[in-house]
C-alpha cells in the first residue's frame, strides 16, 4: 500500500507525459515507437512497470509480496485468497506491459502530422524522482529476512511503538514459506510480462482483434464495467445524496430552523395587536396563570 | 512574555494596517506576518531547548470570577498550531501580493485580527480566556468573508456565523457548570480538569454534547457540516485558507485541550457514537466530493472527510494515544496541504474568473510550474509517502485500528475508503483542471509569477521536508 | 440624598429656566451643566462598604445603590450629551424635557435607596408620571399620542397592583420598612409566609414585571418605545429600565430572599416567555426602533436572571448588565436617531458614508448580542453564571442561549445593513465633530467594559 | 362591625375596578376604573391600618391620593390631547402601532 502510490503516481504521470508528446492522443493503437522519440518517460515507465508487476528489487515486489504474506497468514480461506492475487498480480503484470509495449515499441501509428517530442524537463523530473523512489522505495521496506530491517518501520518507528507486537506474529511464518511466496509471485509477474511481450512485441496494425482477443482488447471490458457497475452507481448515488440529504437533508432541517423562527416570528407579532384592551387583558390572563401555576407547585 | 507577543503583535499590527494606506497594505502585513511567522519559531525554539518559563505568561484578570489571562505552551500540540497560524499567514499574504484587493487595509487589518484571536484559542490555559479568543477570531472572519467573495456571500456567512455562534454558547454554559463545580471557582484548565472528573457520569453525558455540538460544527463533522462548503465557496479565497487551514483545527484543538481531559466518563460513554458520525462523514463527504462540478466546494467536502479522519481519530482510545498523535500531526500537515491547495485553487480562480471545473482544462500545457504544484500537493493531500500527508494518516490508521473499540475494524474500512475516493476525486480534479485538450476558457491562463512561485516552493518544501524527514514533527506531538 | 435633592432641585430649575433663557442652547447648556452637578453629587455620596440610613430611616444607601447612583448619573450625563439637541427638537417646551428627565433620575435614585415600600411607591410613579409626557411629547405625531396613551393606561393600572400588592403586604406585616422588626419576622424568619404576604409578593412581581417589560406583561413596550420620540426612547429603554430593575432585585434580594422557593417558578416562567417572545417578534420587525423595543424586552429576559438568581454574583450582573446594556442602547439610539428612515433598508450603506456612527452602532449591537470583548457579553455572562450558581433550572440556562442566538440575527441583520449592501442611507443631519468624539467614547467603553468588567465590580 | 367586612368591601371594589378596566373601551372609564381600583386599596389600607394599630398606612393614603391625582391630570390631558386629534375617546380606535 505505502509504495504502490509511488509507481501508480508515476505511472500517472508518465502517461501524463506521453499524451503530452503526442499532443493529447489518448489511444495507445495510435501509438507505438516512442521509444526513440523520449527516452526518459520510456525509462522511467519501464520501472514505473516493472514496479507494478511485483519484480525484484523494486518497490512492487516487496510491498506485494508483503501483502500476499499477510493474505497467506490470514485466517481459512488465505489459500484462496493467495491465489486470487497471484491472478491478479499476473493479470497486473500482462497489461501493463502490454501497454508498455505497445506504446513505445513497434512503429509510430500515429498521423504523419504528429512529431511526438519529449516532455519539458519540468515534467521529466518528477518522473525521475518517483522512479528512483520505486527503486529504492522497495529497498527501504525489504524484508528482514534478506537482512533488511524494515527501514520503513523504522523511518515511522516513533510512530509504531506500540506495533512491533503486531510486527512480531507476522513473521512468525517461517522464512522458507516466505522465500517461496516471493519466488512464486516473482515468477508469476514475469510470466505476464512474457506473456505480454509475445503478443504485443511486435504490435503493428490498427486491426481489428475478433473473439477472445478482441474481448482482451476491449481489456475485458473491465473498464466498461468497472464503469457501470461502480463510477456510475456511486456518482448518480453521490448526486442523489447531495440533493436529497444534503440539501433537503441537513441543510433543510438548518435553514428549516431559520424559517421555523422567521413564521412563529410572524405569528407571535399578531399578539402585539395594538388593541390597548387587549394588552390589559392578556396581563390579567397572563397574571392568573403565572399565580396558579405558582401556588400549585408551592401546595399552599 | 514572548509568548504574549504572538497575540499582541498580529493584534496591534493588525490595527496599525487598517489605518495605513492601501498601496503600503500588503507590504506592511507581509512584513509583519513574517515577523509573526519568526515569533513562532522563536517560540519553536524555546520549546525545543526546554526553555518554558518564556512559554507561560499569567495576569490576573477578572478576580470575581478566578478567571486569569494565563497563556502557556505547554505541549506541542498548542506549539504546532501556533507554528501553522504562522507559517500560513505569510504563504496567503505572499501568494495575493500582486493581486488587487479593494480597501487592501481594512482587508489585512481584520485578517490579523483574526490572526490574533486564533493565537489566543490556541494559548489559553483558561476557560473563559479561551472562549474569548473563540469568538474574538470568528468576527473579523465574519466581516471579511460578508465583504469579500461571491454573490452570496452575506446569507452564507451568516448561516456560518450564527452556527458557529449557537454552539459557542452552548459552550459556555458547559463551561459555567464546569466552573460552578471547582471547589475554588477557578476557570484554569488544571481545575477544570481536576472536577470535570469528579463530576457524575450522567451530567458527563450532556455536558460532553454542549462542548461536542461546539467544536464539531467548528470542525464540521458530519451532521454539522453544511456551512461548510457554502462559506468556502463565497469566500474569497484568502479567507477560505484561514477557515480551512486554521479555523477548523481551532475544533479539533478543543477536542484535545477541553473535552478529552475534562469530561473522561461523557468522552467514554460517546465516544462510538462519534467516531461512526466522523467516519461516515468522511464517506459522506468523499462521496459528495466526487460529484463537485465547483472547485471550491470539492475542496471544502475534501477538507470535510479529512476532518472526519482526524476526529474520530481523536475519539479513538488506545492506550498509546496513537491516534490523537497522528491526529495531531496531521492537523499541522493538512493546514499546510489545504492551504497549498487553496492558495493553488484561488490562483486559478483569480486568472480564470471561475470556480467551475468544467471550465478548467489543459492548464499543464500553459503553466508546467503551476501544474507541478497543483499535482504534488494534490499527491500530499492524498497522503503519498514522502509527503508530509502520509505520516499523519498512517499514524491515524494504525491507531484506529489499534482502537480499544468494538467497531475498530469497521471504523478503519471505511475511513481508508474515504482515503481511496479521496485520491479519485483528488486525482480526477487534477486531471481536470491540468490535462486533456485546452479549454477555450483557461486560454488565457499565465504560468505562476514569481510571489506564487516563492510560496508554492515553500509549500512543496515543507511538504517534501515533513515527508521525508519527520522526526521534529513527530517529536512535538510525543505526548 | 444628595442625588434626590439634586435632581429635584434640577428639575425645578430647568423649569424655570425656560422662562430665563430664550435660546434653546442656553437651556441645553444649563442641562449638561446640570447632570454634571448631579454626577458630582453622586460621587461625593460614595461610599465604599456597608449602608448608611438616611431620611429616618426610610432611605438606607447601600454601597451598592450609592455606586449604582454614580453610574446612572454618569449614563445619564452622557445620554443628556449625546441627544441634547434632539431632545430639544422634539417641541417647543425644550426646559421642560430635561426637567422630566432630572425628574424620572430623582424617582430612580429614591428606588434604589428605598428601604419603605411608600418611598417605593413613590419612586415608581415619580419615575412613571414623567414618562407618560414625554412619550406624549410630540403632540402632532398622533403615533406619540398613542403611546402615551396607552403607557398611560397600562402605567396606572400597574400601579393599582403595584398598591395592592403593597397593601397587602402591610396587611400580612403591619408594616411598609423592611427593615423593622415586624416585616422582617414575617419574610425573614424562614418560616412559610402567610397567604396575604405570598399574593402580595407575587403581585409586586407583576408590577414589576410590567415596569420591567417582562412577559407577559410587556405589551405595552413596542408601541411605546416605537411610538415615544426617539430621543426619549434610549432613556426610556435604558436607565428608566434598569433603575426598576435595580429596584426590583433590591427588594427581592434584600427582603424576600427567605421565600425564594416561592416566587422562582413564576420567575422562570417569566424569564422563558420574556426570552421567547422579545427575541422570536423582533426577528419579524422591519423598522430597526421597533426590533430595538423588543430586543429590549428580550434583554430584560437576561436581566431578570439577576433577580432570579439569589447570590452575590447576582448583583455583580445586575451592575456590569446594567451599565452595558445602557451604554448600548445610547450608542445604537445616538446612531439610530440620525437615521431619516429607521427600516434595515435606511441603514444599508452607512458603513461606507459614515463610518464613525457605523462603527458604534456595530460595537453597540456586538455588545447587546453579547459577543465577547464587549460589555454586553460579560453582563450576560454574569447573569448566566448567577442562575448557574443557583444549580437550579439549568434547562432555563439553555434556553437563553439559544435565544442568544437567535438575538444574533436581528441584531447581525443591521450590520450587514450597514457594512454588505450597498445603499445611499440617509441621514437627517450631520453629527458634529463633538458627537462623533461622544459616540466613539462610548464605543470605547462598551468595549473597555468588555475587556476589564473587574472596573464596574470592584466597587 | 368587623373588620373583614371593610376588607370584603375593599377586595370586590378592586376587583370591580379590575373588570371594569378590562371591559370598558371609553378611556374615560377606564381611568374611573383605576381610580376605583386605587381607592379599594385606600380603602384596605385604612382597614389593615386599624387592625393593626398602626398609623402608616393612613399615611400611605394620603400619598396615594396625591399621586393619583398627579397621575389623573397626566392622563386626562393625554386623554384631550388623543381627543383632539381623533375625535374619539374609544381606546381601540387607536392601533397604528402594532406587531
Amino acid at each position: 500500500m505505502v509504495t504502490h502510490a509511488f509507481f501508480k503516481a508515476l505511472l500517472f504521470l508518465g502517461s501524463g507525459s506521453v499524451i503530452h508528446a503526442v499532443d493529447g492522443e489518448q489511444d495507445i493503437r495510435k501509438m507505438g515507437g516512442l521509444k526513440k522519440y523520449m527516452k526518459t518517460t520510456y525509462l522511467t515507465f519501464l520501472i514505473g512497470c516493472i514496479a507494478i508487476a511485483g519484480i525484484f528489487p523494486f518497490s512492487g515486489f516487496f510491498s506485494k509480496d508483503e501483502i500476499l504474506l499477510h493474505v497467506f497468514t490470514h485466517g481459512n480461506f488465505g489459500k484462496v485468497y493467495l491465489i486470487l492475487g497471484m491472478l491478479a498480480a499476473l493479470m497486473t503484470a500482462y497489461y501493463m506491459f502490454r501497454l508498455f509495449w505497445v506504446t513505445f515499441h513497434g512503429q509510430y501509428r500515429g498521423g504523419h502530422d504528429k512529431h511526438p517530442h519529449e516532455s519539458p524537463a519540468l515534467m521529466t523530473i518528477p518522473l525521475v524522482v518517483l522512479a528512483i523512489l520505486s527503486l529504492i522505495g522497495g529497498l527501504i521496506g525489504i524484508p528482514e529476512i534478506m537482512g533488511g530491517n524494515h527501514a520503513l518501520h523504522h523511518f515511522l518507528s516513533p510512530v509504531l511503538i506500540r506495533s512491533t507486537a503486531s510486527q512480531a506474529m507476522v513473521h512468525e511464518v517461517s522464512h522458507t514459506a516466505e522465500w517461496i511466496l516471493m519466488g512464486v509471485a516473482t515468477v508469476i509477474a514475469l510470466m505476464g510480462i512474457l506473456m505480454a511481450w509475445f503478443y504485443f512485441k511486435s504490435y503493428q496494425s490498427q486491426k481489428t482483434n475478433t473473439g477472445v482477443s478482441r474481448f482482451f482488447e476491449n481489456k475485458w471490458y473491465i473498464d466498461e464495467m468497472y464503469d457501470g457497475v461502480i463510477v456510475k452507481p456511486l456518482q448518480s448515488l453521490s448526486r442523489w445524496t447531495e440533493k436529497i440529504i444534503e440539501k433537503s437533508g441537513i441543510d433543510g432541517v438548518v435553514n428549516g430552523v431559520g424559517r421555523l423562527i422567521q413564521y412563529s416570528s410572524n405569528k407571535l407579532r399578531l399578539l402585539q395587536s395594538g388593541l390597548v384592551g387587549f394588552y390589559l387583558f392578556m396581563i390579567v390572563a397572563g397574571m392568573i396563570l403565572l399565580f396558579v401555576i405558582q401556588i400549585w407547585f408551592n401546595k399552599f | 512574555m514572548l509568548i504574549l507577543l504572538l497575540i499582541l503583535f498580529p493584534l496591534l499590527g493588525g490595527i496599525l494596517i487598517w489605518l495605513l494606506s492601501d498601496k503600503l497594505a500588503s507590504i506592511a502585513a507581509l512584513f509583519v506576518s513574517i515577523v509573526v511567522m519568526v515569533l513562532s519559531l522563536v517560540v519553536y525554539n524555546q520549546y525545543h531547548h526546554g526553555l518554558h518559563e518564556e512559554l507561560i505568561y499569567q495576569q490576573p484578570w477578572i478576580s470575581q470570577l478566578g478567571a486569569t489571562f494565563s497563556i502557556e505552551i505547554s505541549n506541542g500540540l498548542p506549539l504546532l498550531m501556533v507554528m501553522l497560524t504562522g507559517f500560513v499567514f505569510p504563504l496567503i499574504i505572499g501568494a495575493w501580493y500582486n493581486k488587487p484587493i479593494e480597501k487592501a487595509s481594512r482587508f489585512y487589518g481584520l485578517m490579523f485580527m483574526a490572526q490574533a484571536g486564533l493565537m489566543g484559542v490556541f494559548l489559553a490555559k483558561d476557560a473563559l480566556l479561551f472562549y474569548v479568543f473563540w469568538e474574538v477570531a470568528l468576527i473579523p472572519v465574519y466581516f471579511l468573508s460578508s465583504m469579500y467573495g461571491g454573490a452570496r456571500r452575506i446569507p452564507v456567512t451568516f448561516k456560518f456565523f450564527v452556527y458557529t455562534f449557537l454552539g459557542s454558547l452552548l459552550m459556555l454554559v458547559a463551561f459555567l457548570y464546569i466552573y460552578q463545580q471547582t471547589p475554588i471557582h477557578s476557570f484554569s484548565w488544571d481545575s477544570l480538569v481536576s472536577t470535570g472528573k469528579s463530576i457524575s457520569p450522567a451530567n458527563q453525558q450532556w455536558l460532553f454534547w454542549m462542548l461536542f455540538i461546539a467544536f464539531a460544527i467548528k470542525m464540521p463533522v458530519f451532521p454539522f457540516h453544511t456551512w461548510q462548503p457554502d462559506a468556502y465557496e463565497q469566500s474569497a479565497t484568502p479567507v477560505t485558507i484561514v477557515l480551512s487551514a486554521i479555523m477548523v483545527k481551532m475544533g479539533l484543538f478543543a477536542v484535545v485541550r477541553w473535552l478529552l481531559p475534562v469530561l473522561p466518563d461523557g468522552v467514554k460513554y460517546w465516544m462510538d457514537v462519534v467516531m461512526w458520525l466522523s467516519v461516515a462523514g468522511i464517506v459522506y463527504a468523499s462521496c459528495m466530493a466526487m460529484v463537485q462540478t465547483n472547485i471550491k466546494r470539492l475542496i471544502a467536502y475534501s477538507s470535510i472527510a479529512h476532518i472526519g479522519l482526524m476526529a474520530a481519530c481523536l475519539f479513538a482510545p488506545n492506550a498509546d494515544y496513537l491516534s490523537v498523535q497522528g491526529a495531531a500531526v496531521q492537523m499541522f500537515n493538512h493546514g499546510i496541504n489545504i492551504a497549498g491547495m487553496s492558495i493553488i485553487v484561488g490562483i486559478l480562480e483569480h486568472r480564470l474568473g471561475t470556480q467551475q471545473l468544467d471550465e478548467m482544462g489543459g492548464i499543464a500545457k500553459i503553466a508546467p510550474y503551476f501544474t507541478v504544484g497543483l499535482v504534488l500537493i494534490s499527491l500530499a493531500n492524498i497522503a503519498l509517502p514522502l509527503t508530509n500527508g502520509f505520516i499523519g494518516e498512517f499514524m491515524m490508521f494504525n491507531g484506529l485500528f489499534n482502537a480499544d473499540s468494538k467497531y475498530r475494524v469497521w471504523l478503519t474500512v471505511l475511513a481508508g475508503l474515504g482515503v481511496i475516493l479521496s485520491a479519485v476525486y483528488t486525482l480526477t480534479m487534477v486531471q481536470k483542471v491540468a490535462y486533456g485538450p485546452l479549454k477555450t476558457t483557461s486560454m488565457g491562463f499565465t504560468d505562476l509569477e514569481l510571489n506564487e512561485k516563492i510560496v508554492v516552493i515553500l509549500i512543496l518544501l515543507v511538504i517534501l521536508i515533513l515527508g521525508f524527514y519527520p522526526k521534529y514533527l513527530l517529536e512535538l506531538v510525543n505526548i | 440624598m444628595n442625588a434626590i435633592v439634586i435632581s429635584a432641585l434640577l428639575g425645578v430649575l430647568m423649569m424655570l429656566s425656560g422662562l430665563f433663557f430664550k435660546r434653546s442652547a442656553a437651556i441645553q447648556w444649563t442641562a449638561i451643566a446640570g447632570s454634571a452637578i448631579l454626577l458630582i453629587g453622586s460621587i461625593l455620596e460614595l461610599i465604599p462598604a456597608g449602608q448608611n440610613k438616611m431620611f429616618y430611616g426610610m432611605l438606607e444607601l447601600h454601597h451598592v445603590s450609592s455606586w449604582f447612583n454614580v453610574l446612572m448619573s454618569a449614563c445619564v450625563m452622557l445620554y443628556i450629551l449625546l441627544f441634547h439637541r434632539s431632545i430639544a427638537k422634539v417641541g417647543r417646551n425644550d426646559a421642560e424635557y430635561f426637567a422630566l428627565i432630572f425628574f424620572v433620575m430623582c424617582g430612580i435614585y429614591l428606588m434604589s435607596m428605598y428601604s419603605n415600600l411608600l418611598i417605593l411607591f413613590l419612586g415608581i410613579e415619580i419615575m412613571s408620571i414623567p414618562q407618560y409626557i414625554m412619550a406624549g411629547s410630540d403632540k402632532e405625531n398622533i403615533k406619540s399620542n398613542e403611546s402615551a396613551l396607552k403607557y398611560f393606561l397600562m402605567g396606572s393600572f400597574s400601579t393599582g397592583i403595584l398598591l395592592m400588592g403593597i397593601t397587602l403586604i402591610y396587611g400580612a406585616t403591619g408594616s411598609f420598612d423592611l427593615l423593622s422588626p415586624k416585616f422582617t419576622a414575617v419574610f425573614q424568619s424562614g418560616a412559610d409566609p402567610s397567604s396575604l404576604a405570598m399574593i402580595g409578593v407575587l403581585l409586586l412581581i407583576v408590577a414589576f414585571g410590567f415596569k420591567t417589560s417582562s412577559s407577559p406583561f410587556h405589551f405595552w413596550t413596542p408601541d411605546v418605545y416605537d411610538g415615544s420620540p426617539t430621543a426619549f426612547t434610549p432613556f426610556m429603554a435604558s436607565i428608566v429600565k434598569v433603575g426598576v430593575f435595580m429596584a426590583f432585585i433590591r427588594l427581592f434580594h434584600l427582603s424576600f430572599i427567605q421565600m425564594a422557593s416561592h416566587w422562582q417558578l413564576m420567575m422562570a416562567l417569566m424569564i422563558a416567555l420574556t426570552l421567547l417572545i422579545g427575541n422570536i417578534t423582533a426577528v419579524y420587525q422591519q423598522s430597526v426602533k421597533r426590533m430595538l423595543a423588543y430586543s429590549s424586552i428580550a434583554q430584560a429576559g437576561f436581566m431578570l436572571f439577576a433577580v432570579f438568581s439569589t447570590n452575590q454574583t447576582a448583583w455583580d450582573g445586575m451592575m456590569l448588565y446594567s451599565v452595558a446594556y445602557t451604554l448600548s442602547t445610547l450608542g445604537i439610539f445616538a446612531v439610530l436617531i440620525k437615521m431619516k428612515d429607521y427600516t434595515y433598508d435606511g441603514f444599508k450603506g452607512l458603513g461606507k458614508k459614515e463610518p464613525v456612527l457605523a462603527a458604534t452602532a456595530t460595537i453597540c449591537l456586538l455588545s447587546l448580542a453579547g459577543i465577547p470583548l464587549t460589555g454586553g457579553f460579560f453582563a450576560k455572562y454574569f447573569v448566566l453564571n448567577a442562575a448557574m450558581e443557583q444549580g437550579l433550572w439549568i434547562a432555563l440556562i439553555i434556553f437563553a442561549v439559544l435565544m442568544a442566538a437567535v438575538s444574533a440575527y436581528y441584531y447581525f441583520k443591521v450590520i450587514m445593513s450597514m457594512y454588505f449592501y450597498e445603499g445611499d442611507a440617509e441621514l437627517t443631519e450631520e453629527s458634529n465633530a463633538v458627537e462623533k468624539t461622544l459616540m466613539i467614547m462610548n464605543a470605547v467603553l462598551v468595549i473597555l467594559l468588555g475587556v476589564m468588567p473587574g472596573l464596574i465590580l470592584n466597587h | 362591625m368587623p373588620s373583614q367586612y371593610y376588607l370584603f368591601l375593599g377586595f370586590a371594589l378592586f376587583c370591580i375596578g379590575v373588570m371594569g378596566v378590562l371591559m370598558r373601551r371609553n378611556a374615560i372609564i377606564i381611568l374611573m376604573c383605576i381610580e376605583l381600583m386605587l381607592n379599594a386599596v385606600n380603602l384596605l389600607l385604612v382597614t389593615f391600618s386599624k387592625m393593626h394599630q398602626n398609623a402608616d398606612a393612613q399615611l400611605f393614603v394620603f400619598f396615594i391620593m396625591v399621586v393619583a391625582a398627579a397621575e389623573v391630570s397626566v392622563g386626562l390631558s393625554i386623554i384631550v390631547l388623543m381627543y383632539r386629534k381623533v375625535r374619539s375617546i374609544d381606546i381601540n380606535i387607536l392601533n397604528r402601532l402594532k406587531n
